[in-house]
């Protein structure tokens, strides 16, 4: 097995959706000859050809509202947004066009499209370069909403998102990108878009994210261990729809909640999860559910986006925060 | 230095009562071929006075009625061949028609039911409310069509107000970026609501907006059904012929209000509106055929009476349809209903049982 | 005092507005000589004149940016999106400049601009029209969020959103426009927008709601009373920033939470309340917090419209199963 | 029949060899007028390398270097008063520098400093990132302008690339309908990153867009300074007088990267950029200069190393400039902090406090 990074790991799941199925088509800006700007779709010019991986004029909303047509008639179209901070304008074709298609048809039309989009900050990037949108999207009826934290569920999770009959937007973080090599079987082996994933067990407090902030929640529960504090760590990864089993049974176990991410704070994905403990696992908490993510600022530009994104401190603090209580 | 010029032209075949200017296109030469598109057009609008009717008495939502445009709609949809693909605007039901959506299905829809946008050619789109939006959905289209390497083509229709949103624009630009079969159609009826089209652009034509996205754009006589529907055959083949896209600005007006919700009293004087119903489509052609002899008296009214029938037996269906389920509302949104969906709608269900 | 209806009052606080201050613009499309299509900018034209009022082309993206240009240049442009389902080509504007103006400036420029918009269902309208948007919106740091419930509120709140020099998203829910009708004193006086209001007490349970689900709310605290359930019912109405002081001081004293909202579930404001709820007030938590609000689901078309908005049954069902807990 | 007609023109008067190939305008007449034109172009070519060179060794953000594009960013400004009001793209540095703002504070912008866009004339915009969504910025400044009825105009920029965005096209077409004092500079540098300009657009020309908002456009040469700041003096004249708004196509040549993230060698060959450093702008008005006798080698070199020295004192205070304090995020977010956010800003000040 290749050890691949998280770019690999799109690169090698984009190809391998393509191998596996002609009306996988790959399209956005710089995504041919250049193969992305992060290197995403390296290579997959050559080996599939300009009719199935092709640079589109310089316009998210109609990469999108295109994605929209080509997918209404069976192609399956991954669109890369270059970063999330321009996804915005393509944001109304997702709301009233891709994720109603099938519904306002019932079903005569559907639209089996991926929006692709590098997603946070930390990379030392210009400014609109390091947004974190997911809150965008979660309150989108019939999209789905993936972020991968590592080359293997990127390889699984888009192969999954490519294959659903449905939209999902899939947000990569490119902190991530290069920043660890994991080996990845490249076997067409897709994830579930429906699981949330429970990465590290422990007994004494739940730590939730997804992301990037992966990183820093499992290094949170790395030296909280050494504290003799077992952290479980949960990578929520499909935000949208939310499987919130996984948590639920770990706050059962732990009473405490740690929801970490790096979305400015406010109505971000991590208050939902947040609401649904107080709805269905209320009576299992014996700690205020604590929520480390970026603040409700605009994301700074690169000398203080370190200060912005939650640190591997800011979790642990909040993790014994919640231990403070009996 | 000039680097580059361009030229918009206009094209009419038939002027307002119905004499002919200029040689009229093969599919005309027969004045009796055109009587389909005379009784479509009829039947548009008396299907729309009466959803109108009924919207007046709350038994239909906002409805937006073609009155006045009914060459434009008419037309090009006759163009049209079975297996192009419509992808229209929310005023475009009596293209739909035309294709084979039925009379109740338009009902449904525009009475506020989601069923009514299943019938039809299966790759038609459903019309589209926001407007301009559906433009990259005809681009997308018609790039799944040349990549396919299929001879058919898509007419993705507008209005004037549609022209001034930029992402018609960037569709327009792709379509012409890329060669792709697809035909523009701007219904310029002078109005986008109450902004008059003098206010949406400087632009002396609309059809020019194509220079912009290096296509060709032309103007025709949108009142003039033989105008339409020969700029749009054109423009298909020439689409269908791998000759990539075009704009046709079809010039028009809104002879009525701009939907049931509108007063459109408010902005214009009815003294204005009256001197445009004597370009209306609907009594050129009818003086036309009347003219080369192919239409009389007893024809028009045999032909209203079928219509009435028709049209009554749909509103009859229509209001007997019986009411969704509000579960419904849960079982198109994904292929296969997530779990967290499943409890939402187990809960409706649940409720709706409970305070049945 | 003269009895206004809501859409009344958003007339007169706009031309009270203009009044005062010269600086106060008019635009959007149809707000001219119609008066804009709910007749919210009624006779403006005709007493402020088409400098002051006027009519678009049809370009929601253009319409908020241009409205930043009027801003930064010291305008107070308050911009009116037909419908709020019309809204998403406006978020760029919104999201990228219109909300981090001052702070990527550090406050060189501002932009003190207002983008109203008709906002929820119940009005059988037709399709994209009945939309619930606020969810958008709360996740953009720099930015407000109002949404009036009534014709005073409307008349102040409004006020306040044109005055504060900062942006502000002003949703009014288009099936209280003429539903009521209310004495507004047409005084000038702007209501805070930091504030949540607490408009009626009680003691059994904390309603939260705001816009047209404060009908359903207070409605639900009327039956309730004549069960002996004394309910506290509290309009958010600045949904961002979020005024937590009412309600956690009112849940401190009911221990139960009802949120109540149109929007679809997932990742509304609804969910950011109750994790706060979570977060601070867990501990006078005796009942999980319950949310009832649209589903999931697109707004269906209007058949069905009346099932999806959160009925005053809903509200209390789940007001007595907040009371099934001791 | 035609019933609209457009011609896009094309304007130099320097060729690539420094000859020139028509009457000059009045502002060059003088040879040594252009100096200050050629002095600009110079400084920001040798601030533009040391930027790159700052970000090569870490000290600096991604930067994007005009390299080959002096002629117009510099000429566009050159032609711009005081208080007319610039709304640049992410690549115009260069007319920020004419226009007051400091060597320091673009690289503190760059180098993620938001203290960066301080600077600099009070009214223009800070640089934007999100390619075009500054033309609708630039409309409501113009619409400012002429609601106050001043005699001063706006300058907006933007790419090749730019000119494929919907809201590009939406603001030309609102600065048009109103009839707004607005100058629009599209740089076609022929590149948007790896997408060369024939991939944007089957439009024959980029000024031609123009046509769809109903203003005049017309391409200049964009190596040619005095070409660029003509069409923008006449322009402006035009805007400021209430004559409305223009689009200028410079047509240029992006010599460098795409920006310090990029690899221009993934996308296009050595050997075709050679073929336009001959083209480059700063060569061709040096030529003239010389031949005209009011610049030697000796005031080359004087200048060279004023300007190396008047650079290197900027990077020595950029790099001196303190970091800026992490609870800086919240302070202009709001005119005034609202408490919720007070209260982080508190928690991130005692975090810092703490783990200090
Ligand atoms: C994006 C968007 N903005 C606003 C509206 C509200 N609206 C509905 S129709 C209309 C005018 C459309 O004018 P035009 O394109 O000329 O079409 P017509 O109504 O004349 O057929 C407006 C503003 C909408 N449906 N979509
Ligand atoms: C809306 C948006 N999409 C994508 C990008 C990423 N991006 C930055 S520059 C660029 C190309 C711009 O090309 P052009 O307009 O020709 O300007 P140039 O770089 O040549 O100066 C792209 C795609 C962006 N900044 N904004
Ligand atoms: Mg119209
Ligand atoms: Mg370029």
């Amino acid at each position: 097995m290749p050890e691949v990074t998280l770019v690999g790991a799109v690169n090698l799941a984009l190809a391998r959706a393509m191998e596996d199925d002609p009306s996988v088509l790959v399209l956005g800006e710089d995504v041919g000859v250049d193969g992305g700007v992060f290197r995403a779709t390296d290579g997959l010019l050559g080996r599939f050809g300009p009719e199935r991986v092709f640079d589109t004029p310089l316009a998210e909303a109609s990469i999108a509202g295109m994605a929209v047509g080509l997918a209404a008639q069976g192609f399956r179209p991954v669109a890369e947004i270059q970063f999330s901070g321009f996804i915005y304008p393509a944001i109304d074709q997702m709301v009233n066009h891709a994720a109603r298609l099938r519904n306002r048809t019932r079903s005569r039309l559907s639209c089996p499209m991926v929006l692709r989009a590098p997603n946070g900050g930390g990379i030392r990037a210009a400014e609109h370069h390091s947004e974190s949108v997911e809150a965008f999207f979660v309150n989108i009826p019939g999209l789905r909403v993936v972020v991968p934290s590592s080359p293997a569920k990127a390889y699984g999770l888009l192969l999954a998102a490519i294959r659903d009959p449905d939209p999902v937007v899939f947000l990569e973080p490119p902190r991530l990108y290069r920043a660890l090599k994991e080996e990845v079987a490249d076997d067409g082996r897709a994830l579930s878009l429906d699981t949330s994933f429970v990465i590290r067990e422990g007994t004494d407090v739940t730590l939730v994210t997804w992301g990037a902030s992966v990183v820093e929640a499992m290094a949170a529960a790395d030296d909280l261990a050494a504290d003799g504090v077992e952290a479980e760590v949960i990578d929520v990864a499909c935000l949208k729809p939310l499987d919130m089993g996984p948590i639920l049974a770990s706050v059962e176990r732990t009473g405490r909640c740690v929801i970490v991410h790096e979305a400015p704070l406010t109505g971000a994905p991590g208050a939902e999860i947040a609401a649904r403990i107080a709805e269905r696992g209320l009576m299992s908490l014996v700690a205020p559910v604590q929520r480390v993510t970026g603040y409700d600022t605009v994301m700074p530009l690169l000398r203080l986006e370190k200060a912005f994104i939650p640190s591997t401190r800011r979790v642990i603090d909040a993790a014994l925060r919640t231990l403070e209580y009996a | 230095m000039a680097v580059a010029t361009f030229e918009i032209g206009f094209t009419r075949f038939l002027d307002r009562s119905g004499e002919v200017v200029q040689p009229l296109p093969a599919f005309a030469s027969e004045a009796k071929a055109l009587i389909p598109l005379y009784r479509s057009m009829t039947r548009l609008r008396m299907f729309d006075a009466k959803a109108v009717a009924l919207q007046r008495t709350g038994r239909l939502g906002t409805y937006a009625a073609a009155l006045g445009e009914e060459a434009v709609t008419i037309g090009l949809a006759s163009a049209m061949a079975a297996d192009d693909v419509l992808v229209p605007a929310f005023r475009d039901q009596g293209a739909q028609l035309w294709r084979g959506v039925g009379l109740v299905d338009i009902l449904a829809y525009w009475g506020g039911d989601e069923r009514g946008s299943v019938a039809g050619p299966s790759e038609d789109f459903p019309v589209c409310v926001p407007i301009g939006t559906h433009f990259p959905h005809a681009v997308g289209v018609a790039l799944a069509i040349k990549l396919r390497r299929q001879s058919r083509a898509v007419v993705c229709i507008g209005g004037d107000g549609a022209t001034s949103k930029g992402d018609v624009y960037e569709a327009m630009n792709m379509a012409g970026l890329w060669q792709l079969p697809v035909v523009f159609v701007v219904s310029n009826n002078q109005w986008a609501i109450s902004v008059p089209r003098q206010r949406q652009t400087a632009a002396a034509t609309l059809a020019q907006k194509a220079i912009a996205a290096g296509i060709p754009g032309e103007q025709v006589d949108g009142n003039d059904v033989i105008a339409v529907r020969h700029a749009v055959d054109e423009a298909l083949a020439a689409a269908r012929a791998g000759r990539g896209p075009r704009l046709i600005e079809a010039v028009t007006y809104r002879l009525g209000d701009h939907t049931t919700s509108d007063d459109a009293t408010r902005y214009r004087d009815d003294a204005t509106v009256s001197t445009h119903w004597a370009e209306e489509p609907l009594v050129r052609l009818r003086r036309y055929l009347t003219a080369q002899g192919v239409w009389t008296k007893e024809d028009e009214e045999a032909m209203q009476v079928a219509l009435a029938a028709e049209i009554e037996k749909a509103v009859a269906d229509y209001l007997a349809l019986p009411p969704p389920a509000p579960q419904d509302m849960f079982d198109h949104l994904f292929a296969v209903l997530p779990a967290d969906l499943k409890a939402q709608r187990d809960t409706l269900a649940e409720e709706e049982a409970l305070h049945a």
